[in-house]
């Protein structure tokens, strides 16, 4: 059975797959935070940071209960641990690096319990992925995650500038924006194969 | 004589004379050509696409504007060219209705949305052929050869297919250049290609044509040469580097060139300036970045063609090439940084 | 510009609007007559307005100041014609404001001789002897922007003037001023170069002329005097070539810093005509009475070049030269940067280099305004390089912090290349305009509120 | 609540209910304060599983049961649980009802499970249940939390039923797997793609905008 | 979501408080999930093998009974009782005799938009493949999704050629994906049009799947008789 190459799992996890765009998670962040270039960016290297944080854990603790053979465990660990150890990062990055936690600080609190982290936390379970291949979907769907929400952020900021009739402003434009754009990603299926 | 009430208006009390409705009118004239080849190509069915996806545009334009209490704005025929580009991006016989409800989505959801002309962040007309493509996309990948014998007697009854019907599929079809040879290693042969001789959307066939109406608005100033240029630039040379490592596997960049809607997605579709970047380097950014893209998807991606999605990633990344791509201003040690 | 950028003796982007300068560059400059009264505003320059040193009802001779300066940034006001103070009041300006000025009646028949006031001896005066008499000439920058000139022609501390640059340029179409003063009045030019070379200290003069004006060029080049340090550059025809920026970096390839003057690059800038008058009026001491002015357009009859006397009504000046039928549209300057008159009763000031008159056959009906398309022809053409789109919409929406922190709203120098190319016809130099008074009225506040 | 009975002239029937100040508590989720149209909260369900009118219900109703359970938990336990570890209790308590709903569904349809996929898991962190343990189950007493989860719970659903019912109308011509259709129906195959789950909301969104704009109007 | 500065904040007044709410909370919810798991475990199992055989009921007609093998170091067979999941998996399919009547493989590769699981019914007496089914894939509902449901195209698996050279150690002719129409040979796999990518994706897959493990199980195949 062959293996899926890593390259794979990355372009699957960003282009093809996209978290935002394909998978509909972290959509909240995704409306709140895709006004302005600068939180997009920001925003998009936090989610990518604790994702990979994430991915870490949830192998470790899948491991672990599988070993104990208690799945039932499993969602209540998941949020649990992800959660804790977001949090003690946290910490220590506020110690150790007092600019990257200015810069990625204060939406840490926002993304621990986001469906995109647990998310992925679920699938890179479901699709039985090891070690290196779970760190690889995890940095694709960071990376996934931060380039739709640079994208729209972009093309928001834009749009601040443009007579949008009013029944069109606010989300629902938003949501349009992201509709066309996940119609533009579909050019992307197939990569890979 | 010096008792009139003078008028005053502020400087520069002349101006270059273009406006933007002439160019939107030129462009209509440049396309003209491409247009009617498509007819003589492909026949009644092409005429009656054509005819639909203008008028659906136009009319879609006309009643969003009374809808929110403006102004028409059909006269600056830019509805015009979105119909005229949606139809040439269809196939032949696609169904009217679809057709129709193609220019509608253009007309709204890629340009009405975002405040009208000029403020549209992606290309209507390839807006409205996205949705087209991924809600029918079997109709909209079902082609029928160029020439057919009867092609001026008889209409097809896709193109006639009941509203909200699914289109029979007539027996007759055609596998487009590109099709052929992603899936059969089929390569045509290009210049059958140059001169349409094949089958495709309505108006990506004649190659030259698409050039000639290029150039006419390019000597007349009403149109980007850079985008052109760097699309198909880009595009030769990234299929030339892959065809000089391994021509078996790689199709030749001329092959590339005029094969699909390459041609047309560059010297119509990329060039519309609303949805690209305004600065001279963020243009060849741009369209290298569609040139690559292009080639991207046509070799390694699932689809056969990928210029439309080519397109639309770019407008969406023009917002940040204007961001990053700032001229230095003259009499600065550099430019401010983007924000 | 692409990738390959061959500019050589220009700078980069502008636009090539149609010169119409046939009509009146073949003609000589002639003297126009006396108007029965002349109106003189106070303000007739940048800075503080003259102060009026007559009475109502005195008489004056041609010459005679009859305002003076009011602070060192000013400059005096003498009398283009010998007759009677009518009446001190305000008089109407371009600006449409009325400001404090003086009527005076001309006498009939004089002679009007000119008085002479104490000459400045160019061998035995010092540098600011010789400012001190540009001052007391009454000399304002006649390229258009009125700013008294020994104010520019100052060299700050620790700044340094190695080249004088002589502005022949004359970029605005239709205008003649300057290239027929270069035909007819290059003695006074070569002369006043010498002053102004002394007052600054410029090792080095340059008379920068635009290829459509060689005979000028010629003309000026046979007479220099071998090793005099002044040479002629001839630039290619451009809009706006004629602005001191501009022509800096077309002639020496040198680029004043945003928010700068010529001199931060060790340069200064003159006009022609301004040279030419302290070239013929230092010398014997007098003060400015009457300029060069290109009267031309569709709609002038008696098109031409005459030397007009300052403060001659605008409907006086029409009513000579005949206007046609169907005029619409009168400017003071350059159809690029004048400004549309309304009122015939203001009269012409120093700073006015040309009139131009429309009718309504070029005056379109208000064309229409589309939504800015991003044809980016804008971009391509403004010489600073600004981004004149992004400005404009950021305007239309009223971001004006935006356009000043990013997007360089206070380099525009209000050409109007922008406006001129854009099919849109979105008015963007008064956009510009407007948003910049705006931008500075907040700064004020805010540093008031310090 | 009852700040909204001011609308004197018109008292049909939902505004002789909001009198009410317990049946208001029920009503508000439904319509006025919508959880999806009107705070537009939990948006990844609701675009990822409602692509067919019966996952939408499905996932609705596992919500809202999820949501009915934890506000029941959280205002029963409001007094003994101490404020620090509040949000952290309830999270132990939402999760705990979600792996049930996720064991129980299974043990209803396997297929029914697939077609959900990891969304009922993810219900753990959608936003509106925290949210309304947090803004009002700990804070009113259990027969009010009922309402309130009800009356959220089926906004949700209902919210979630408006668009997979539309998805799967146009997308597959049928509405809980029946076809309304005749045979040839063209199925819009956009809608059952994730960009159709955009547009979908976003028209609703539009829909609700325009409605308010023209009461604004009025 | 500020449960961050709750969680920090913690006053020492209250503390064992706090750690009683917890613990209690705690044990109440693995009480609930541990009462519910184990009522229904027995219930998901049987649903989940009753998919399982149904599906590989459907790839290997005529059988009855299954039996589970893993592949072990030396490339034979062993039988296994408990299902764990694993990708050394293969079944046996029995009919009222006992008799074999065809193997069920996993296999799965990169469809259009993400991996497609399929199963397929190999059976080493024809040696031929004998059956197909999806297990799971995310391919375009009404385009991509013919792979399960069009019958021109599931045809394709009645009987698709997998015979083995004389040695045994490949396939004589691997099978390959045609477009729609273009099939002459029994080892190729008729495409559907407009769903190119998706039906050229199940010829790879079960390409490179049997080319694995069709010699394996043929040179095996006595091992999977139930011993009378
Ligand atoms: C400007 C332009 C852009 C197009 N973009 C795409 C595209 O992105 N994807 C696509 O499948 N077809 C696109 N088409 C249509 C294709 O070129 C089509 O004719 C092509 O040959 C693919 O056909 P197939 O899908 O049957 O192989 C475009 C056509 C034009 C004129
Ligand atoms: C757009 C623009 C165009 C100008 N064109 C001319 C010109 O053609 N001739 C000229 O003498 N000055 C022109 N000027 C003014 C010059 O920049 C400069 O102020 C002048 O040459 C200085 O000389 P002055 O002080 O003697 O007038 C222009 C300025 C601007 C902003
Ligand atoms: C929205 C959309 C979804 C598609 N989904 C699939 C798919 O699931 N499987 C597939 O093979 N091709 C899919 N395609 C690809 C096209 O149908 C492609 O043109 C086709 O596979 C080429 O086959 P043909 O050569 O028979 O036309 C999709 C295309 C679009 C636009
Ligand atoms: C050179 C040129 C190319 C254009 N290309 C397109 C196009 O591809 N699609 C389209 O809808 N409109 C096009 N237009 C028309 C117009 O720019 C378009 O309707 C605007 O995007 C609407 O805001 C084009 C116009 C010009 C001048
Ligand atoms: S007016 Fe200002 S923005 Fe416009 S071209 Fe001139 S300098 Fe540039
Ligand atoms: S020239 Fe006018 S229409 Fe073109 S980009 Fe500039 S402002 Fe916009
Ligand atoms: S909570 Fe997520 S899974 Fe649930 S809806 Fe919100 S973001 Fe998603
Ligand atoms: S739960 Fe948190 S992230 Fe989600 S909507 Fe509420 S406040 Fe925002
Ligand atoms: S619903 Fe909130 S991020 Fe997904």
């Amino acid at each position: 059975m062959k293996e899926e190459s890593l390259w794979y799992i990355f372009i699957n996890a960003s282009l093809i797959n996209n978290f935002v765009l394909a998978y509909f998670l972290g959509i909240c962040p995704f409306l709140g935070v895709s006004g302005k270039m600068e939180t997009a960016t920001k925003m998009g290297g936090a989610v990518t940071f604790v994702m990979i944080i994430s991915s870490i854990c949830a192998f470790g603790i899948h491991a672990l209960l599988v070993a104990i053979n208690a799945p039932f465990l499993q969602l209540i660990s998941y949020i649990v641990v992800i959660a804790s150890t977001v949090q003690l990062v946290e910490m220590f990055i506020k110690k150790m690096s007092p600019t990257l936690f200015r810069a990625l600080g204060i939406f840490l609190p926002l993304i621990t319990t986001n469906c995109a982290i647990l998310g992925l936390a679920l699938f890179q379970t479901n699709k039985g992925y090891g070690f290196i291949e779970s760190l690889v979907y995890a940095l694709g769907a960071g990376a996934g995650f931060t380039l739709a929400l640079v994208l729209i952020a972009g093309l928001r900021e834009q749009l601040d500038f443009a007579e949008v009739p009013n029944v069109v402003k606010g989300t629902a434009l938003t949501l349009l924006v992201a509709g066309i754009l996940s119609l533009s990603f579909m050019g992307f299926a197939g990569l890979g194969s | 004589m010096l008792n009139r009430t003078l008028n005053i208006s502020t400087s520069p009390h002349i101006t270059k004379g273009i406006s933007t409705d002439v160019i939107m009118r030129n462009v209509v004239w440049a396309l003209l050509p491409v247009a009617a080849f498509a007819v003589y190509a492909f026949g009644i069915n092409a005429l009656l696409v054509l005819i639909t996806s203008v008028i659906s545009c136009v009319l879609t334009e006309h009643y969003l504007c009374k809808f929110s209490k403006k102004e028409s704005t059909i006269t600056d025929w830019s509805a015009v060219i979105t119909g005229l580009l949606l139809g040439l991006t269809l196939p032949p016989n696609f169904p009217l209705w679809m057709t129709f409800v193609g220019g509608v989505i253009s007309m709204a959801l890629g340009k009405f949305v975002f405040g009208g002309l000029g403020y549209n962040v992606f290309n209507p007309a390839l807006v409205g052929r996205a949705v087209l493509q991924a809600a029918f996309p079997v109709a909209i990948t079902t082609w029928s050869p160029a020439f057919l014998a009867n092609r001026f007697s008889s209409i097809s009854s896709s193109t006639l297919t009941f509203p909200f019907m699914e289109p029979s599929v007539d027996g007759m079809s055609g596998a487009t250049p590109l099709a052929a040879f992603k899936f059969d290693q089929v390569a045509t042969d290009a210049s059958d290609l140059a001169l349409g001789l094949i089958s495709g959307s309505t108006g990506e066939t004649c190659s030259l044509l698409i050039l000639l109406g290029g150039i006419y608005l390019v000597a007349r100033k009403m149109m980007n040469w850079r985008i052109p240029v760097s699309v198909l630039g880009t595009a030769f040379v990234f299929s030339g580097i892959l065809y000089l490592v391994d021509n078996e596997v790689f199709p030749s960049p001329f092959f590339m060139l005029f094969s699909g809607g390459l041609m047309l997605g560059a010297v119509f579709m990329a060039t519309d300036m609303v949805a690209s970047p305004i600065t001279p380097l963020g243009v060849w950014i741009y369209g290298g970045i569609i040139g690559l893209l292009v080639i991207v998807i046509r070799i390694w991606g699932g689809l056969p063609e990928g210029v439309m999605y080519a397109i639309l990633l770019a407008n969406a990344i023009s917002p940040h090439i204007d961001n990053v791509i700032r001229p230095r201003v003259y009499g600065t040690s550099k430019s401010l940084k983007p924000s | 510009m692409g990738l390959f950028n061959f500019h050589r003796d220009t700078f980069k982007h502008g636009i090539h609007p149609p010169e119409q300068k046939r009509e009146t560059n073949g003609l000589p400059i002639r003297q126009f007559p006396f108007a029965p009264v002349i109106v003189l505003p106070m303000v007739q320059h940048i800075g503080g307005p003259s102060e009026i040193v007559v009475r109502e009802g005195q008489e004056v001779n041609r010459g005679q100041v009859l305002a003076k300066a009011n602070g060192y940034v000013s400059v005096p006001i003498h009398a283009p014609v010998s007759g009677t103070i009518r009446k001190i009041s305000n008089v109407p300006s371009i600006s449409g404001k009325m400001v404090p000025g003086i009527y005076l009646e001309a006498f009939p028949s004089s002679s009007q001789e000119v008085m002479e006031g104490t000459p400045i001896d160019l061998d035995t005066a010092t540098p600011d002897e010789i400012l001190k008499g540009i001052q007391d000439a009454g000399i304002v920058g006649l390229g258009g922007a009125a700013f008294p000139t020994h104010v520019k022609l100052k060299v700050p501390e620790g700044k340094n003037c190695e080249i004088l640059i002589i502005n022949g340029i004359e970029c605005e179409p239709y205008l003649t001023t300057d290239h027929r003063v270069m035909l007819e009045q290059a003695d006074d030019i070569l002369m006043g170069i010498k002053y102004l070379a002394k007052a600054t200290g410029a090792k080095q003069t340059i008379i920068g002329i635009e290829a459509n004006k060689t005979d000028a060029a010629n003309h000026l080049k046979r007479m220099i005097s071998d090793g005099d340090p002044v040479s002629v550059k001839v630039v290619p025809v451009k809009y706006p070539q004629g602005s001191e920026k501009m022509l800096i970096t077309s002639i020496l390839d040198r680029e004043v810093p945003s928010g700068g003057l010529p001199i931060d690059v060790n340069i200064v800038v003159v006009n022609v005509a301004t040279t030419a008058e302290i070239g013929r009026l230092l010398p014997h001491g007098r003060g400015i009475q009457e300029r060069v002015i290109t009267i031309t357009g569709p709609g002038v009859k008696k098109k031409g070049n005459y030397l007009i006397p300052i403060g001659t009504p605008l409907r006086y000046v029409l009513e000579q030269v005949g206007v046609e039928e169907n005029i619409s549209e009168v400017y003071m300057g350059g159809p690029m940067m004048g400004v549309a008159v309304s009122n015939l009763d203001i009269s012409i000031v120093k700073g006015t280099s040309g009139i131009v008159v429309f009718t309504e056959k070029e005056v379109k009906k208000a064309p229409k305004v589309y939504p800015c398309i991003k044809c980016g022809a804008c971009v391509d053409a403004c010489p600073i390089f600004l981004n004149p789109s992004k400005l404009g919409i950021l305007a239309k929406f009223e971001a004006y912090d935006s356009m000043a922190e990013d997007y360089h709203l206070m380099d525009c120098f209000e050409c109007g290349s922008c406006s001129y190319v854009c099919p849109s016809n979105i008015p963007l130099v008064q956009y510009f305009r407007l948003s910049k008074s705006i931008v500075r009225k907040r700064k004020q506040v805010t540093t008031n509120a310090k | 609540m009852s700040n909204h009975s001011e609308n004197k002239n018109s008292t049909g029937f939902f505004e002789s209910l909001k009198e009410h100040p317990s049946t208001d508590e029920f009503i508000k989720g439904l319509w006025r304060d919508n959880p999806v149209f009107v705070q537009v909260l939990g948006m990844c369900p609701v675009l990822a599983v409602s692509n067919t009118a019966e996952n939408a219900l499905a996932m609705g109703l596992a919500t809202a049961f999820v949501l009915l359970m934890s506000n029941i938990l959280v205002s029963s336990l409001r007094n003994f649980i101490p404020k620090q570890v509040r949000i952290a209790s309830y999270i132990l308590i939402i999760a705990t009802f979600v792996t049930i709903t996720d064991y129980v569904i299974q043990a209803i349809s396997v297929d029914l499970h697939k077609s959900l996929g990891a969304f009922i898991s993810l219900i753990v962190v959608n936003c509106l249940i925290l949210s309304r343990a947090e803004a009002f189950a700990s804070k009113n007493t259990i027969g009010k939390s009922i309402l309130d989860a009800l009356g959220m719970g089926l906004g949700f659903t209902f919210a979630l039923f408006c668009l997979g019912a539309v998805r799967e109308l146009f997308g597959n011509g049928s509405l809980f797997g029946l076809s309304l259709f005749s045979d040839n129906f063209q199925e819009w195959i956009v809608m059952i793609l994730p960009a159709g789950g955009f547009f979908t909301l976003a028209i609703w969104l539009l829909i609700f905008n325009a409605a308010k704009e023209r009461k604004l109007k009025t | 979501m500020n449960q961050t500065q709750t969680i920090h904040t913690t006053s020492s007044v209250s503390s064992t408080k706090m750690l009683q709410a917890m613990v209690g909370i705690g044990i109440m919810c693995a009480l609930m999930i541990v009462l519910t798991f184990e009522g229904t475990k027995s219930r998901i199992a049987h649903n989940k093998a009753e998919a399982l055989e149904k599906a590989i009921f459907k790839v290997i007609p005529g059988m009855v009974k299954k039996r589970t093998y893993q592949l072990n170091e030396n490339s034979s067979f062993d039988t296994i009782r408990s299902e764990i999941k694993d990708a050394s998996l293969v079944y046996a399919g029995y009919d009222e005799n006992d008799q074999l009547v065809g193997m069920a493989i996993e296999a799965s590769g990169i469809g259009f938009a993400d991996i497609i699981r399929i199963l397929y019914g190999y059976n080493p007496e024809t040696q031929k493949i004998v059956g197909f089914y999806v297990l799971e894939s995310k391919e375009t509902p009404g385009l991509g999704d013919k792979i399960e449901k069009d019958e021109n195209f599931l045809s394709n698996f009645s009987a698709l050629d997998v015979t083995l050279v004389e040695d045994l150690s490949a396939i004589k002719n691997e099978i390959i994906p045609v477009k729609q129409g273009a099939k002459e040979n029994p080892w190729e796999v008729d495409g559907i049009t407009g769903a190119t990518i998706s039906s050229r994706s199940i010829g790879n897959i079960l390409s490179e799947s049997t080319s694995h493990w069709v010699p394996l199980i043929y040179k095996n195949r006595r091992s999977f008789d139930i011993k009378k």
